[in-house]
């Protein structure tokens, strides 16, 4: 029986339960020291004086890192800077024989500052004669930096309380337009015209980004916290200049990411740099407020869409103008949104015009679903409006809009492997009881006044051309290399699923290699943007073929026949015809040692990346060793889509809403270990419920300071706020370009349910989208009671 | 190169002198492994005065008395994970608001980042790592969440698993609306609640079974 | 000691935020003192200087009651003081350990004491003799020689004064300066509170110009203390006693008006300026001081009033 | 202010096993001691390391502070009791509800496991100006960011501000004051009793104290009278999330109801004000009246008769006047 599609406890999950796992910040080492930073206090400024001499003074301080000694970046980000950008930013590092002692170190350290203008929001970025959030301008276009200002005309032309959407030439850093949009809105029986507004939302891994490093014969030994291993270990090289074998790094397990860490962070950079200076093994502990600057955040944006509607309710145009809070070091994610918009509504016309403007606030990175999350959470409750103006089904809406395989989105009409969201639709349709739920809508029990609501969500699934390396052990076990991550999403033991099952082999003679450097893994993918489950079963299942390939060949050079005329499972290569005529693979692993070259890693195939050859190449003579890539190839990208449906009841005295119940159904192939997808997707709607009802991004908009770097005042999720009735299908059907067919869920599921909270909590409105997040009882309460809204309609940091 | 001037730094010459004692004084202490020559000592006498305290402490952990030398302002949780080598206590806030180092004080859940070690020096402290019997069978609740497919990145786990152990001592018969209110004291930014709370039923039910 | 507190503000840089309580005890200790030096100096250093010979032709053609303070600047005067005194109780009571809700008290004293002083100087400067407080040369000459004689220079006569002496002057010209500061600061520290008027904004001015506020507004705040102790106790003394009531009631006796007052520098309406060398001033103390314990003209007037 | 240094500075640390130990040590370092209870708020200042403390006393062995005792008149809880001993006491359930349902509804059970009565109490409030070291009028300074027209105030008080607009955070005053609860402050003078009322400082009169505790002084018990044993009890709290989080609003009520008739109540709220807020203008509306949501809705509008809102806090002003009402209507509907 296939491994794929079995719920099987991952081979790490023991040490996790245990504390046995080693997180980063677990390790220690002989003569260790620790490093404290010291933080901008400042949202933007210059370091004119740093008087660290008392500090130097004080006994168990061993030594003080700047600015200086760090990699420079022109225009980039650098682990420590003389120029912050963002308060929390770090300046310098301290290192001390006790935590403690550093940080006392630290607080004599007399820094003098130069205080420069800041900007917290896009909007305020844009306005005449506003500073830019960097010396060299406000955003750039290609790689040229420019400072993009829109003028009081632009503003004064927007009606009260709406967004801009100035016309003309350099009002945008990206613009793109396919079809005709104003032939679309010419048609359309009904226009929608909205101001939207998303907050950023703070990554907040549980395990903040701690690392530890020492030197060892010009080697550097790094225990970080990283959600793809061996493309950190790279990233770490490259921004180092060292050479990749000289940069061994362990990240056995990873507390979280969501983005965040798919290569480290730039952070690491500290210790390691830090203990080459000093000679010292170094541990840089991430607290958590540090973690709120230095964490990275989901982009927030203000933005103003046009759609136009046909009385079908067919869309024929929409036009998106949006501004993305790009943080100092990023563009926002507005372009991403843009075409995830293109794809789940398939307008036949469509503009964008899209500002990432660089702001002075903590930096800004992919989070779960990047771009994607924000648009549908935004636009999901714009297609009740429709829905509900021209007197249709709201589902049935969504479905008219969705695409088939043959969709052609974005402004390059990409095209995609599989879709099979309108399925996902009809089965939600049943499997949640749509029609008898929607009866429901609107109606009062007590002061609660029910909602339902359903969002759309598609997102990037997979990628292509990674290896896979295995080696069959003289025991009989497959042992399967993973230069993934481990960051929680089973990945590393779920992909390897796929060569098992090539060999036809129990899991219990399955044994994963990963989270070490120096015990020889493959080139793989980045841990992100759901890659992983659809790159690596297709690599695994190569690397299985070619172990297969090798097998067949040895039986048949032992016990005669050609080599197709073996079969191999249940740990033996036995002859079809005659099963009992075989071997055990403990027997073909020996016999490859015995011949040696292509069966045994001396040879091997010229396709592979180097760091596969490399890694093979140390693995050779260990066993049958098989390394391949994946040459499946493939037409057009990978997308998964999750559709959400949920019911909520928003209490009209307190504007509070209780999410009374959610269903999920999902079109990501081949569903590879259903347990765990049901822990993807309800993970990532229940993340997309915080961000819609309650995730703050706050500021202090004279002092450019942050409030909401606590947990409790940055309110992710608890365990009392998600919904307790849940459910989840899958479509299962196979991407027909993968032989395994299965597809990444990750990030779709952020989108489906925040935008099924927002739908659902307009609809308790009854039909009013505030088309804002977070939606949280003071922005609903002040509507219900039809008082000052909470927040000005453009407020973004809220 | 920037243009800030840095006193006290081996690349700058100003104050050269202040940055040499910086350096004698980190050459005197190179030698001090850890922790162990941290903190200020009580000042002379106070150990006179009624209800102050010895720094060099016994502390019952999982069942062992462990002799350790603890600041006055030392936490639970530093001195479990920095004294005495229990990592699997986690540290994802240290204030009081994510459970990641939650360890039973007397049988009773607590956030080990907020209780001073002093504070506890009588009590019998439970980590994550002494749930498991010497001979490696598991505690039957660490079974329940292993069953489940336990939790995804999993830094929260050792502190859901110490509240579940609590749960089911206290309530072997939850609902799972009291399951979730037991566990309400932990966060799991994977938000991986649903298959969490399942642990926790089987957990409960393992344990009715055990007993 | 310290001058002034300051603080860390929201970005870390140094900025004032008022004046050291310290200061507060300085002011009060130091009223104190001059007060308990001068009852010394009064009762056992002061020079015994030549009996003036009262009344008789010194008095001739003067009227029974001399006007010294209108009806109008009597009231203002009382209620001024009223609230200044409010002012400091609630300004600095809480400082010192009695607590109670005084801000609202604070600024509504606050700004009665403005009405009260504005209207004085229109009223000063429109209606009575502005240069009345003016300190001019005959002043300081008059000034330097009471000196002389407080420090015992016997013979030494005193010019006597025109309406308002030189300490007179001197003591309303430090009330002034110190009042109208506080006036000023405290109005803008004032947009600082939520009032029925505005709401509050801490950031109509920079972080350190508010500091430079709070800070002038306390020393403006602590030079009252000393200036309202000094003021009282001159005002209780039994040998200003006199002047006391005339603020009051409003008049002092033709006895006093010769003993202490120049006829050419403080011109009473009616009466003809002499020529003739007045009586030698300083008679006061002991006469005046066995007149007002032993009745006399004044309690008599204070009968027929 | 980007102060994330986390490590706790050095302090000197008492552990007594007396409360007059206590207060012998809290006089001896008066402003410079702080008491350490649960240490729920404790461990917040310490590792901001915005107050530090040169001398610590730590309550963990004073047991005469601990536990919940029936008296001839009620109940005594001693000022270390948990929350979780308060939110689970057989006599307190059974006839002060409202008491154990404010107590279930704080924070988490690890906090609630640790953190006591008098630390619910005493502890500052949370304004992120004031918690985030900003030198602000609590803090010792001359201003208040937070009611400044651009600041972010939605958590702060629509009424009872004096400069400072901060709230209390303690989801246990009110319900103690529906109750009329009494303070047992103790101190080298002896023993004073103040109203749970009168025990709150207003900031019009000492900016810098949530409370009426002077240095040297310990809250040492809380005297609740049977008066109100086994009333009809409401309490509501509206918060973000269902766990950690402070109220944006709370309510308590504790009505004598007979013959359909209010006999009498006390309500209070908080959430409202920089203290927990006796609503005496709904109580007056209230009393002698049979209860009706038109009443409520009467009750509610008086409670928030003199409310001022802030720029970001407007809506606390329906909020709380709905859960006025709903406490009339007896029922979290």
């Amino acid at each position: 029986m296939a491994l794929i599609g079995q719920d099987i406890s991952p081979p790490d999950l023991r040490a996790k339960i245990t504390g046995r796992a080693k997180y980063a910040e677990d390790f220690r080492a002989d003569g260790m020291v620790f490093a404290k930073l010291l933080a901008s206090p400042m949202p933007h400024c210059r370091v004119i004086r740093i008087d660290a001499s008392a500090a130097l003074a004080m006994e168990g301080v061993v030594g003080i890192l700047t600015a200086d000694e760090v990699p420079q970046s022109e225009g980039g980000e650098q682990c420590l800077t003389n120029h912050p950008l963002y308060e929390g930013e770090a300046i310098l590092a301290v290192a001390a024989v006790s935590e403690t002692i550093a940080a006392d170190a630290i607080e004599r350290i007399r820094v003098d500052f130069e205080p420069l203008p800041f900007i917290l929001n896009p909007l305020d970025g844009v306005r005449p004669g506003s500073p830019d959030g960097r010396p060299e301008g406000n955003t750039q276009v290609a790689r040229d930096w420019v400072s993009i200002k829109w003028t009081e005309e632009d503003f004064a032309n927007a009606p009260e309380g709406s967004m801009p959407m100035p016309e003309g030439e350099g009002k945008f850093d990206t613009e793109w337009m396919v079809g005709d949009v104003a032939a679309g809105f010419a048609e359309a029986d009904l226009i929608l015209d909205e101001t939207i507004v998303h907050q950023s939302v703070t990554h907040h891994p549980m395990e903040p980004r701690s690392a530890m490093a020492y030197w060892q014969n010009g080697k550097l030994y790094i225990h970080t916290s990283t959600q793809s291993l061996v493309r950190t270990q790279q990233a770490l090289a490259n921004q180092l200049d060292l050479e990749l074998d000289d940069v061994v790094m362990i990240g056995e397990f990873c507390g979280g990411g969501f983005g965040s860490k798919i290569s480290g962070s730039i952070i690491q950079q500290v210790p390691a740099l830090f203990s080459r200076k000093i000679n010292r093994p170094v541990m840089l502990r991430i607290t958590r407020a540090e973690e709120n600057y230095l964490g990275r955040a989901r982009p927030g944006m203000q933005a103003r869409v046009r759609i136009g509607f046909r009385a079908d309710g067919r869309i024929t145009a929409i036009d998106l103008a949006a501004l993305g809070d790009g943080g100092p070091y990023a563009r926002g994610d507005q372009n991403g949104g843009a075409n995830t918009a293109s794809l789940t509504y398939t307008p036949p016309n469509m503009r964008f015009r899209g500002l990432g403007v660089r702001t002075n606030t903590p930096p800004k990175a992919a989070q779960r679903g990047p771009g994607g999350a924000q648009i549908i959470g935004m636009l999901e409750p714009l297609m009740d409006k429709a829905a509900r103006e021209l007197g249709l089904d709201r589902l049935g809406l969504r479905r008219l809009n969705a695409p088939d395989a043959n969709v052609a989105y974005g402004p390059n009409g990409s095209t995609l492997t599989s879709v099979f969201v309108k399925e996902a639709i009809d089965k939600g349709r049943d499997l949640f009881e749509w029609d008898e739920r929607i009866a429901r809508s609107g109606q009062m029990n007590g002061s609660k006044r029910t909602g339902i609501g359903v969002g759309v969500s598609p997102f990037a699934a997979g990628s292509r051309g990674f290896d896979g390396l295995l080696v069959i052990r003289t025991d009989g076990k497959l042992q399967v290399q993973q230069g993934l991550g481990n960051l929680g999403t089973h990945s590393i033991a779920d992909t390897a699923r796929a060569a098992a099952d090539v060999l036809g082999l129990e899991w219990d003679d399955v044994e994963v290699v990963w989270g070490d450097t120096s015990r020889h893994l493959p080139w793989s993918s980045v841990q992100a943007g759901s890659q992983t489950t659809h790159a690596h079963t297709r690599a695994n299942h190569a690397a299985g073929l070619d172990a297969k390939e090798k097998l067949q060949s040895i039986a048949a050079m032992d016990l005669g026949g050609r080599p197709e005329d073996y079969e191999t499972s249940a740990g033996r290569v036995y002859r079809r015809s005659n099963p009992s005529q075989g071997m055990t693979l403990s027997r073909a692993a020996t016999r490859a040692i015995e011949l040696g070259g292509r069966y045994s890693g001396y040879e091997l195939n010229e396709d592979l990346n180097a760091m596969t050859t490399a890694s093979a190449t140390a693995l050779a003579g260990q066993g049958l060793v098989a390394a391949a890539r994946d040459n499946f190839g493939g037409e057009g990208g990978l997308q998964s889509w999750v559709v959400g449906f949920a019911e909520v009841e928003l209490d009209t005295e307190t504007g509070k809403v209780d999410v009374v119940h959610y269903t999920a159904i999902t079109d990501c192939g081949v569903v590879v270990h259903p347990r765990n997808l049901g822990a993807q997707i309800y993970g990532g709607s229940f993340q997309g419920m915080g961000i819609a009802m309650s995730q703050k991004w706050v500021f202090d908009p004279v002092w450019g300071v942050s409030f909401a770097k606590r947990l409790y005042t940055a309110r992710p999720p608890g365990i009392l706020d998600v919904p307790m009735d849940v459910q989840w299908a899958a479509v299962e059907i196979p991407d027909p370009q993968s032989p395994v067919g299965a597809k990444g869920i990750g990030e779709p599921c952020v989108g489906a349910g925040s935008a099924a909270l927002t739908s659902a909590i307009a609809d308790a409105l009854e039909g009013k989208c505030l088309c804002r997040t977070p939606l949280t009882a003071d922005v609903l309460l002040a509507e219900i009671e039809g008082r000052v809204p909470a927040y000005g309609p453009l407020d973004l940091h809220v | 190169m920037s243009d800030v001037e840095i006193i006290g730094t081996p690349e700058r010459t100003v104050t050269r002198r202040k940055f040499i004692m910086g350096v004698i004084a980190a050459g005197a202490t190179t030698s001090s492994v850890g922790y162990l020559f941290q903190g200020p000592q009580p000042l002379l006498g106070a150990l006179a005065v009624q209800g102050s305290v010895e720094r060099l402490i016994t502390l019952n952990v999982n069942g062992q008395q462990r002799r350790v030398d603890v600041m006055n302002q030392e936490t639970l949780a530093f001195t479990l994970r920095y004294k005495l080598g229990l990592t699997g206590t986690k540290l994802g806030c240290d204030r009081a608001e994510c459970g990641a180092c939650t360890v039973l004080i007397d049988g009773v859940p607590s956030y080990a980042c907020s209780a001073l070690t002093h504070s506890v020096r009588t009590s019998q402290i439970t980590t994550i790592e002494g749930l498991e019997d010497s001979d490696g069978t598991l505690h039957p609740v660490q079974q329940a969440v292993l069953d489940e497919g336990g939790f995804q990145c999993a830094f929260c786990a050792p502190g859901f698993i110490m509240s579940m152990v609590a749960m089911v001592e206290s309530n072997p018969n939850p609902t799972r609306e009291e399951a979730a209110q037991a566990l309400s004291g932990n966060l799991c930014r994977c938000a991986d609640y649903n298959k969490i709370l399942t642990s926790a039923m089987r957990a409960a039910e393992y344990s009715r079974l055990q007993a | 000691m310290e001058l002034w507190r300051s603080a860390a503000n929201p970005w870390g840089q140094e900025v004032l935020i008022g004046i050291s309580w310290d200061l507060m005890w300085v002011a009060l200790v130091g009223g104190l003192a001059f007060v308990v030096a001068h009852a010394v100096w009064a009762k056992w250093l002061a020079p015994h200087s030549s009996a003036a010979t009262g009344g008789g032709a010194a008095i001739a053609g003067l009227p029974a009651k001399i006007m010294r303070h209108a009806t109008s600047e009597r009231v203002f005067h009382w209620i001024m003081s009223a609230a200044m005194l409010v002012l400091l109780i609630t300004a600095f009571a809480p400082v010192m350990g009695l607590q109670f809700a005084w801000v609202t008290i604070h600024w509504v004293a606050g700004l009665v004491l403005t009405a009260t002083i504005l209207y004085h100087i229109v009223h000063a400067t429109f209606w009575q003799d502005f240069w009345a407080m003016w300190v001019n040369g005959k002043d300081i000459k008059a000034g330097l020689a009471e000196l002389n004689h407080m420090v015992g220079r016997n013979g030494t006569e005193v010019p006597k004064a025109a309406k308002y002496p030189i300490d007179h002057k001197l003591f309303h010209h430090g009330a002034a300066v110190s009042g109208l500061t506080a006036i000023v600061t405290g109005i803008f520290m004032m947009l600082r509170l939520e009032t029925p008027f505005w709401a509050a904004n801490p950031y109509l001015l920079s972080d350190s110009a508010w500091g430079v506020m709070y800070v002038v507004h306390g020393v403006a705040g602590v030079a009252l203390i000393s200036l309202v102790i000094a003021h009282i106790y001159f005002a209780i003394r039994p040998d200003k006693w006199w002047i006391t009531k005339s603020m009051i009631f409003g008049y002092i006796t033709p006895e006093k008006y010769a003993e202490n007052f120049d006829r050419s520098l403080w011109v009473i309406p009616g009466v003809a300026p002499q020529e003739e060398e007045s009586v030698p001033a300083g008679v006061g103390a002991s006469e005046i001081g066995s007149e007002s314990t032993g009745g006399g003209p004044a309690s008599e007037v204070g009968g027929q009033d | 202010m980007a102060v994330i240094r986390d490590m706790i500075p050095a302090f000197e640390l008492f552990q007594p096993t007396s409360a007059d130990g206590a207060i012998e040590l809290l006089i001896r370092y008066g402003e410079d001691g702080w008491v350490l209870g649960g240490g729920m708020d404790s461990f917040d200042w310490w590792k901001e390391r915005i107050k530090r403390p040169t001398a610590v006393v730590d309550l963990a062995n004073v047991d005469e502070l601990k536990g919940v005792r029936v008296t001839a008149d009620g109940v005594e809880i001693g000022a270390m009791t948990t929350l979780t001993e308060i939110a689970t006491h057989p006599e307190l359930l059974a006839n002060y509800g409202v008491l154990t349902d404010a107590a279930s509804h704080i924070a988490t059970p690890q906090i609630r496991n640790r953190g006591t009565i008098a630390g619910n109490l005493v502890q500052d409030t949370r304004c992120w100006y004031y918690r985030g070291g900003w030198p602000c009028y609590r803090a010792g300074g001359n201003t208040c960011y937070a009611s400044a027209p651009t600041a972010m105030n939605r958590e702060h008080a629509i009424m009872g501000t004096s400069r400072c607009v901060a709230v209390s955070p303690s989801d246990s005053a009110s319900a103690l004051i529906v109750l009329d609860a009494q303070f047992v402050i103790q101190s080298a003078r002896g023993d004073r009793v103040v109203d749970a009322e009168d025990f709150f400082m207003r900031p019009s009169v000492d900016i810098e104290r949530m409370t009426v505790l002077k240095p040297g002084e310990l809250l040492t018990a809380i005297r609740i009278p049977s008066t109100w044993a086994g009333a009809t009890f409401y309490y509501e709290k509206v918060e973000d999330r269902k766990s950690w989080d402070f109220a944006l609003m709370s309510v308590a009520s504790a009505m004598r109801i007979s013959g359909g008739v209010i006999q009498d109540l006390r309500m209070a709220a908080n959430g409202a004000a920089p203290f927990p807020v006796r609503l005496e203008d709904s109580e007056a509306i209230l009393r002698g009246q049979s209860p009706s949501d038109q009443l409520g809705l009467q009750a509610g509008e008086a409670a928030v008769r003199n409310a001022q809102p802030l720029r970001h806090n407007d809506y606390k002003i329906p909020l709380m006047r709905n859960l006025v009402r709903r406490a009339v209507r007896g029922t979290e509907v």
